[in-house]
């Protein structure tokens, strides 16, 4: 039992990752109907931009110049990277998808695949080979639970990212520009008909998008504190599945996919050799999208989802 | 004069849908265009909308305004002038009232909102009773008053309309008319563009006809019910 | 037609002349001696490529200072060749032909991992091309090949190593072993150390052995088992920034007890990415960057000097590795500019090589040509630097 | 025995009742007509009887066969031609194409021949090719053949769709509203199409529309739907005076 | 399009319309024969002229890396390509073309296999000879031809199909390593078969067989992706095929006696250049019967509608299911050569990157055309070899170039072309004559 809710804990902060990156994914997505293949490397990029962030403002508070306790520190990082990296968002919303909107979708994917690439090497040539080490915020303090090891650095990444899930949800549903971006991940082509700039709405949601993402990275940077220019790919892609997985256009579908990728990646290991994980995790996953055709939330396929 | 258009001209790709539609529409009316299937009527409604780009020299003023310099959203939002796009394009997933909000999207003024969405309540009574439902359950006649409505909030100067009686059983179709002759008479001018052409031509004041992308006729519409060549080509003999 | 011939004809002319008069006109000199080298510089693991690079740029700046190559007391001048493979099979195969037929190179060094080493190697053999890669632990990579080396010991070597030592250090007799499945060196050294440690103390003494996936992060799941395994120590034979991960998450879910691992530990990055969790840990490895001496000291002094870190294993191997090859060279007596003849030549030498005493240790090629040479087990510091513990040989 | 004949048709669309209680018999050579409001359920119908749904309830027979559960390619190659009120043209394919690929179901080369290209495969395609061009003369297209169709006008896309859904050589022809969206000169057009097709071919045609004139012109018997219920069937003059289908459908157009 | 695009060039002035006009009308063939004449010229006189104008070696790329990375020896690079290449093959394609006119329009007589042969015969011998000269190049091009075959089958789905299958990688690592097996465990000693079961001798024609077996393996495993693609299209089905692609991998990764992560090598050399450009013809040659005939084109209709393509009687699942099975069968077919030509594999070679590099060729060459795959397959290939002197700014490069075509041609470069082997080969009238 103990070694159930063990791993229960450890597929919460594992899923919320997913679960955070999937919904950036999921937002471009389903509101633009495009790939955004380029996504993984946005998450990536905030996590550099994260770093970056805070490495400077650990030395300034390191100077004496500005002592900052680390949890200020935090929470200036992430949102001055939320900042910074939604400009990366838009930058690629408008270079790599805006000249695309009427092309084939699967088009806008390849030049999202491209724009990764370029990110990658981008960071390469600037930073060089060496991975770097995210600087540790806060202390980290564990927790002994009745035998279920729990960190500080768990809890407060499950809940800041639970509170941007909300966060999300709650602008998307009750703010005008939530409404616009609803109606236009139903049917974009008239959204303008009705005064809305389109172009402002897509890069709003760029910028949504690679925020979270941004966030995602300060996390993970918190609880894995090795950062590389390729860490995004697999991330990008797993969370690419989830996107789908929960269905288009649900931020809801999105949450709960990407925990429950996080859910299967951790308790296949748990229960399997974990030799077998990635085997068993997707043909799970294949499973599911076998019977049920649309993801948890998606509506079935009509002629938009063509590509 | 509200809005005028001098040699209008629209390609898609190699093909050529307009070339050279002259018109004016003055404050207040009620102005048709009438033609065939490809016949150029929805591409005009969209380039005064600027949904499709209008071709070197076309010139279009609306109040003395240059249209050609305004970006799709700015006509709606700075012009005033709205537009059903045909099949009514509604958001399906958005409830009756979400889609009359998002229509004041680029409003500011919150009280005159209110009012505007008050009018378009009593004019469609029915919308009313069915503010909370998604916009995608609605039937045909109701979605083509939940698109007049919204087109009636995001700007009332100028109201385009694409083929609003498309789908509709006869009975649906003159309450919709009904409706948009209220709507005119509280100061929208409506261009309106019909495949129903005797219908159109019988709720117009003046009417263009279309073919192949040139305008053949204009007029009174009273005039052009009698005209025999109309007669023959659009009301069926 | 005609008019066509006036058009190209007085462009054809005065590119000749241009062509002639830029070609440089060096035939005098002696011959140039190339090497090549193929690492990864971009892909999976751009930092193996990196180290690779900057010990063969200051391996080449020592040659340089000398005025080239000293062979059978004429100074060759010496040029790399170095390409990037992009971390795939398929690119190395290409830089490896590339560098063989076009760039006439004598020696290959490289490539580093195995997934590039074992087809590259095929391609230098089949060529007869002498190639050391410093890094791969692959045994096919050197099997039935007599001209392709390698400069580390092979996992059936290291394997027992470690588990000698734990056994011997510490006493314990349950173990567990953390790997990365889809990656051959740790997925090769696993398997080994388990043999070995199952020898010492019985079947079923591997109380966990459980792996993950090349670019995971989260190692919660494996750790929890291995905590709930009762096993007394961890194997994990990682790279380094995995390393940082699986220490620290470890500790999170409370283990106490030691975590060894091998000789992919040995970056400077390890420490850097893990901090305090590693301090006090052991590893097994080529050679101590901490407490070294002598020439070992002298190198990694350097390269920090020039490149702000203290150098990797990768690095050091291929320090090693040119050092070979440039024993080789030496030793060959004479180069005469016959390009198959000359490999043919470095090749017999290489193989002869004895008790060549390199940073990472005194090395002798054995006939599959791999080398002999001795393991270092370092503890990391309580100030984070790497210690010599004690040696064992083979 | 009728050609068709449907018995008790009922279907749901979750707990929507889209189609209740339907009968139809059509003899061969017939034109029947369907027509009522949008929403009715008139699509409904053909899509359930070429396949594209299955019917809830009820049997439909072709010849005596039943077609309830199989596949709308086999229930289509059995005879059953339709055309599509939006049309429903492959973009990126030529006209020419568009008439071969109707014939999809009579290819006997199989994927032998289609892979490497052998004797049979060669003969079989140039006969279907002439097939296909005498369908297009007959529809006053054939100098569109190698067009590709989003550049057509949309009368000849009518055209092509026509002539797509004869190239299946049906036994009965659905047509679904095919003069939407028409002026009147292409109506009296594809209404001599349809005459045509009638008369030289000899099928039945089964037509949805909405333009009164060219029902009761066209067809033989005529039901009307409102719905999902037939709730009057007969030639066109019992139609037209109907009192309950001026009631529900025609309204005050007909009555001005 | 062809005779258009000329006549558009009979009407433009100046040297763009004047060069057009003085090479137009001359045959495939005859452009084949300069080629020829340009690679025995090269095969001949090559190093001796390199020797005269100062360069070290033949430009193996054209050039590419004297031109990155020496730009001293530019001018002798250029000196060498135009008296090598350039002169050559235009002397004896504008000269040679009454005769190659009248050649072509003989051949075409025959049954179309006969000039068929003949064309492929000259464009093989060219590029034997062109590859005689560096091992290098033959590499390359036994890589490149791997690329076409691989980009054409994943064009089945992706261009001909319309969906975005995400599992060609899988395909091939099911192909390269079933074929790898029969090889390997027939023909080769190896450390994880031992030794082997027939005569060495046999192997060579047994070989195709090989191929054959690890292309239909690689058509079992399409089934898992065929079967769900009845019910679901679009985006959940790009998610299955990605799940398919990583439990191959996986499934690899796990197999001890292929050698798990650490791979498969000891594959026999049976993939000479002959091998893989016949096997290349043949991919080539039978996809496109496929997808010009009726059969084939339903995959079309299944794309563009596919409630349309039912009502019309075409069999979609019997459709779709051949589309996956047949392009996995030659992913794994290529797969197969693959694996032979660098004699080794390892299931990490299948990831995600060989994803973005197969879709990357498919959508830059152009959907739904035979012509945009090999143009795709072999830009980009010839492309990432000519620029390795850029070291690693060549991956800031080529994805911008991709961009770029992406935003002015979204469909690729040549997309929706008909791929007419007749019409290649015809004899071209001479225009200028005309005018």
């Amino acid at each position: 039992m103990v070694f159930f809710f063990q791993n229960l804990v450890n597929a919460l902060q594992w899923g919320s990752f997913y679960a955070m990156i999937a919904l950036g994914y999921s937002m471009v997505y389903s509101i633009l109907m495009l790939f955004n293949f380029a996504h993984g490397d946005i998450f990536m990029v905030g996590a550099y931009i994260g770093f970056g962030v805070a490495t400077a403002l650990v030395t300034l508070s390191a100077s004496g110049f500005l002592a900052l306790p680390g949890w200020m520190i935090l929470v200036l990082t992430i949102l001055l990277s939320m900042f910074l990296t939604s400009f990366v968002g838009m930058i690629v919303e408008r270079v790599g998808y805006r000249p695309l909107r009427d092309a084939p979708r699967a088009s806008a994917a390849i030049t999202g695949l491209m724009i990764g690439i370029m990110l990658e090497t981008g960071n390469l040539i600037l930073l060089g080979a060496r991975r770097v080490s995210f600087p540790p915020l806060i202390e980290s303090v564990t927790y002994n639970v009745g035998g279920v090891f729990v960190t500080n650095k768990k809890i407060m990444i499950v809940l800041i990212s639970l509170g941007f899930m909300l966060a999300l949800h709650l602008f998307v549903q009750k703010t005008r520009y939530g409404m616009a971006m609803r109606a236009m991940a139903f049917d974009y082509v008239v959204v303008p008909l009705l005064g809305i700039p389109i172009n402002t709405i897509a890069r709003l949601t760029f910028a949504i998008g690679s925020a979270l993402a941004a966030v995602a990275g300060i996390l993970f940077g918190l609880a894995y504190p090795v950062l590389d220019p390729y860490m995004g790919i697999v991330f990008g892609w797993k969370a690419f599945v989830a996107a789908i997985l929960g269905g288009r256009g649900s931020i809801m579908g999105a949450t709960l996919a990407g925990f429950l990728m996080g859910f299967i990646e951790i308790f296949v290991a748990m229960v399997f050799p974990s030799t077998l994980r990635d085997l068993i995790a997707y043909s799970i996953i294949l499973l599911i999208l076998v019977f049920r055709p649309h993801g948890f939330f998606g509506e079935p396929y009509s002629a938009r989802l063509r590509l | 004069m509200l809005l005028s258009i001098e040699n209008l001209r629209v390609s898609y790709g190699r093909i050529k849908a307009l070339h050279g539609f002259d018109f004016e529409i003055d404050d207040g009316e009620i102005v048709c265009i009438i033609g065939a299937n490809g016949a150029g009527k929805s591409t005009t409604l969209r380039a005064i909308s600027r949904m499709v780009p209008a071709e070197q020299g076309t010139r279009m003023t609306f109040m003395g305004q240059d249209l050609l310099k305004l970006p799709p959203e700015k006509v709606v939002s700075q012009l005033g002038i709205s537009h059903v796009p045909e099949g009514r394009r509604l958001f399906g997933n958005l409830t009756v009232l979400e889609n009359l909000q998002l229509a004041a999207f680029a409003r500011k003024d919150k009280a005159a909102i209110q009012r505007d969405l008050k009018q378009v309540f009593t004019i469609f009574p029915r919308l009313e009773e069915r503010v909370a439902q998604k916009a995608g359950t609605l039937s045909g006649g109701e979605q083509q008053m939940l698109a007049i409505g919204r087109a009636f909030i995001s700007g009332r100067r100028l109201m385009l309309l694409d083929e609003p009686s498309m789908g509709l059983a006869p009975l649906l179709m003159l309450n919709v008319f009904d409706a948009l002759k209220e709507i005119n008479a509280e100061g929208t001018t409506i261009l309106l563009v019909e495949q129903n052409a005797r219908l159109a031509l019988q709720f117009s004041q003046r009417g263009y006809v279309l073919e192949n992308g040139e305008m053949v006729l204009q007029g009174d519409a009273k005039e052009l019910l009698e005209n025999p060549a109309v007669k023959t080509a659009y009301l069926g003999g | 037609m005609r008019k066509g011939l006036v058009f190209v004809a007085p462009l054809l002319i005065a590119l000749g002349i241009i062509g002639l008069m830029a070609s440089p006109c060096a035939l005098a000199k002696a011959e140039v001696i190339k090497i090549g080298i193929n690492a990864p510089m971009t892909g999976d693991i751009p930092k193996v490529g990196e180290g690779s690079k900057y010990a063969a740029r200051m391996w080449l700046n020592d040659i340089e200072a000398n005025g080239g190559l000293e062979v059978g007391g004429v100074k060759h001048p010496v040029e790399l060749v170095i390409e990037d493979n992009e971390s795939k099979a398929e690119s190395a195969v290409k830089v490896n032909t590339k560098m063989i037929t076009e760039d006439e190179v004598l020696v290959i060094v490289g490539p580093q991992s195995s997934k590039q080493a074992v087809p590259a190697g095929g391609v230098a053999n089949n060529y007869e091309t002498p190639m050391i890669s410093p890094w791969s632990t692959n045994p096919d990579t050197t099997k039935d090949r007599p001209f392709v080396f390698r400069g580390c010991f092979l996992d059936p070597f290291q394997g027992p190593v470690v588990a000698n030592f734990i056994t011997n250090e510490f006493g314990y007799t349950k173990a567990a072993v953390l790997y990365d499945v889809a990656s051959d060196y740790p997925k090769g050294l696993a398997e080994f150390f388990k043999q070995a440690w199952e020898k010492l103390h019985g079947k079923g003494s591997v109380v966990a052995y459980e792996s993950f996936t090349t670019k995971d992060a989260d190692f919660s799941s494996q750790l929890s088992k291995i905590i709930r395994s009762g096993a007394e120590v961890l194997f994990t034979p990682q790279y380094y920034n995995e390393v940082a991960l699986i220490v620290q998450q470890a500790k999170e879910l409370g283990w106490q007890n030691p975590i060894v691992g091998s000789d992919s530990w040995g970056s400077a990055e390890t420490v850097e990415l893990c901090g305090e969790a590693c301090y006090g840990l052991f590893f097994s490895t080529h050679y101590a960057a901490a407490g070294a001496t002598g020439k070992t000291k002298a190198f990694i002094e350097r390269y920090k000097e020039k490149y702000g870190y203290v150098p990797d294993d990768v690095a050091a191997l291929t320090w090693d590795s040119l050092g070979i090859v440039e024993t080789a060279i030496q030793k060959c007596g004479k180069i005469t500019g016959k390009v198959e003849k000359d490999r043919n030549c470095i090749r017999d030498a290489m193989a002869k090589v004895e008790q060549y005493d390199g940073i990472t240790g005194q090395m002798t090629f054995t006939e599959e040509g791999d080398p002999i040479k001795c393991a270092v087990i370092v503890k990391i510091s309580d100030q984070g630097e790497y210690e010599f513990y004690k040696s064992v040989c083979p | 025995m009728a050609l068709l004949e449907i018995r008790h048709m009922t279907h749901y669309f979750g707990g929507l009742r889209a189609v209740h209680d339907y009968n139809l018999d059509i003899e061969p050579g017939q034109v029947r007509g369907l027509i009522g409001p949008n929403g009715a359920g008139k699509t409904t119908i053909f899509n359930l009887i070429t396949g594209i749904h299955r019917p809830g309830e009820g049997r439909i027979l072709l010849d005596g066969e039943e077609l309830v559960g199989r596949q709308p390619h086999e229930i289509a190659a059995r005879g059953l031609g339709r055309t599509f009120q939006d049309l429903r043209l492959w973009r990126h394919m030529t006209v020419l194409d568009h008439v071969k690929m109707a014939r999809y179901s009579k290819i006997g080369y199989g994927l032998v021949g289609a892979f490497f290209s052998t004797p049979r495969r060669n003969r079989e395609e140039a006969q279907i090719e002439e097939k296909a061009r005498e369908l297009l003369e007959m529809m006053n297209i054939s100098h569109l053949a190698d067009q590709m169709v989003p550049n057509l006008p949309y009368g000849a896309q009518r055209r092509v769709e026509m002539a797509r859904a004869l190239s299946t050589e049906p036994k009965i022809l659905f047509l679904d509203e095919p003069t939407a969206g028409m002026n009147p000169e292409e109506l009296i057009q594809m209404m001599g199409i349809i005459r045509r097709v009638r008369e030289q071919l000899g099928l039945a045609i089964f037509l949805i529309e909405h333009r009164l004139k060219m029902v009761m012109e066209l067809c033989e018997i005529i039901q009307t739907l409102v719905f999902g219920e037939v709730i009057a069937e007969g030639p066109p003059d019992d139609i037209k005076n109907n009192p309950a289908v001026i009631e529900a459908y025609l309204g005050k157009e007909i009555v001005e | 399009m062809v005779e258009m695009n000329d006549a558009h060039a009979m009407k433009t002035k100046g040297a763009r319309g004047r060069l057009r006009r003085f090479f137009s009308g001359i045959p495939v063939l005859g452009w084949l024969l300069g080629a020829l004449v340009a690679v025995v010229l090269e095969h001949y006189l090559g190093d001796p002229l390199v020797d005269r104008i100062g360069l070290d070696k033949i430009p193996v790329l054209f050039g590419a890396v004297i031109i990155l990375k020496k730009p001293l020896m530019i001018p002798g690079a250029a000196v060498f390509l135009l008296l090598i290449y350039v002169i050559p093959i235009a002397v004896v394609a504008r000269a040679g073309k009454t005769l190659s006119n009248r050649l072509a329009g003989a051949l075409m007589r025959f049954p179309i296999a006969v000039p068929a042969l003949v064309h492929l015969g000259l464009l093989y011998g060219a590029i034997h000879i062109w590859s005689d000269v560096s091992a290098y190049r033959v590499l390359t091009l036994k890589l490149t031809f791997v690329a076409i075959m691989l980009t054409l089958s994943l064009n089945v789905i992706n261009g001909y199909m319309g969906e975005f299958s995400c599992s060609h990688p899988g395909f091939m690592a099911l192909g390269a390593y079933g074929a790898s097996v029969f090889t390997v465990l027939l023909f080769s000693s190896d450390r994880l078969f031992g030794d082997p079961l027939l005569p060495e001798a046999l192997g060579p024609f047994l070989f195709p067989a090989g191929l054959i077996f690890g292309g239909l393996i690689a058509s079992l495993g399409a089934l898992v992706i065929a079967i769900p693609s009845f019910r679901t299209r679009g985006d959940y089905l790009a998610i299955i095929s990605l799940a398919f692609l990583f439990i191959v991998k996986s499934m690899i990764e796990n197999l001890e006696f292929v050698g798990g992560p650490r791979g498969l090598s000891g594959q026999p050399n049976y993939a000479n250049l002959p091998t893989v450009f016949i096997w290349t013809v043949l991919c080539v040659w039978i996809i496109n019967n496929f997808v010009r005939s009726t059969l084939g084109k339903a995959l079309n209709a299944v794309r563009d509608d596919e409630v349309a393509a039912d009502a019309m009687t075409v069999n979609t699942r019997r459709t779709k299911m051949v589309a996956f099975m047949f392009a996995a069968f030659w992913a794994g077919v290529a797969g197969g050569i693959y694996a032979h030509v660098l004699r080794y594999v390892n299931p990490g070679t299948f990831g995600i990157q060989k994803l973005a590099e197969v879709l990357a060729m498919v959508y830059f060459g152009g959907l739904n055309s035979v012509y945009g795959s090999i143009t795709g397959a072999v830009s980009l290939s010839l492309l990432s070899e000519a620029l390795r002197p850029l070291e690693i700014f060549k991956w800031i490069i080529i994805p911008l170039l991709l961009i770029l075509v992406m935003i002015y041609r979204p469909t690729g470069l040549i997309a929706f072309r008909e791929f007419d082997v007749r019409k290649v080969m015809q004899p071209k009238s001479n225009r200028d004559d005309e005018v």
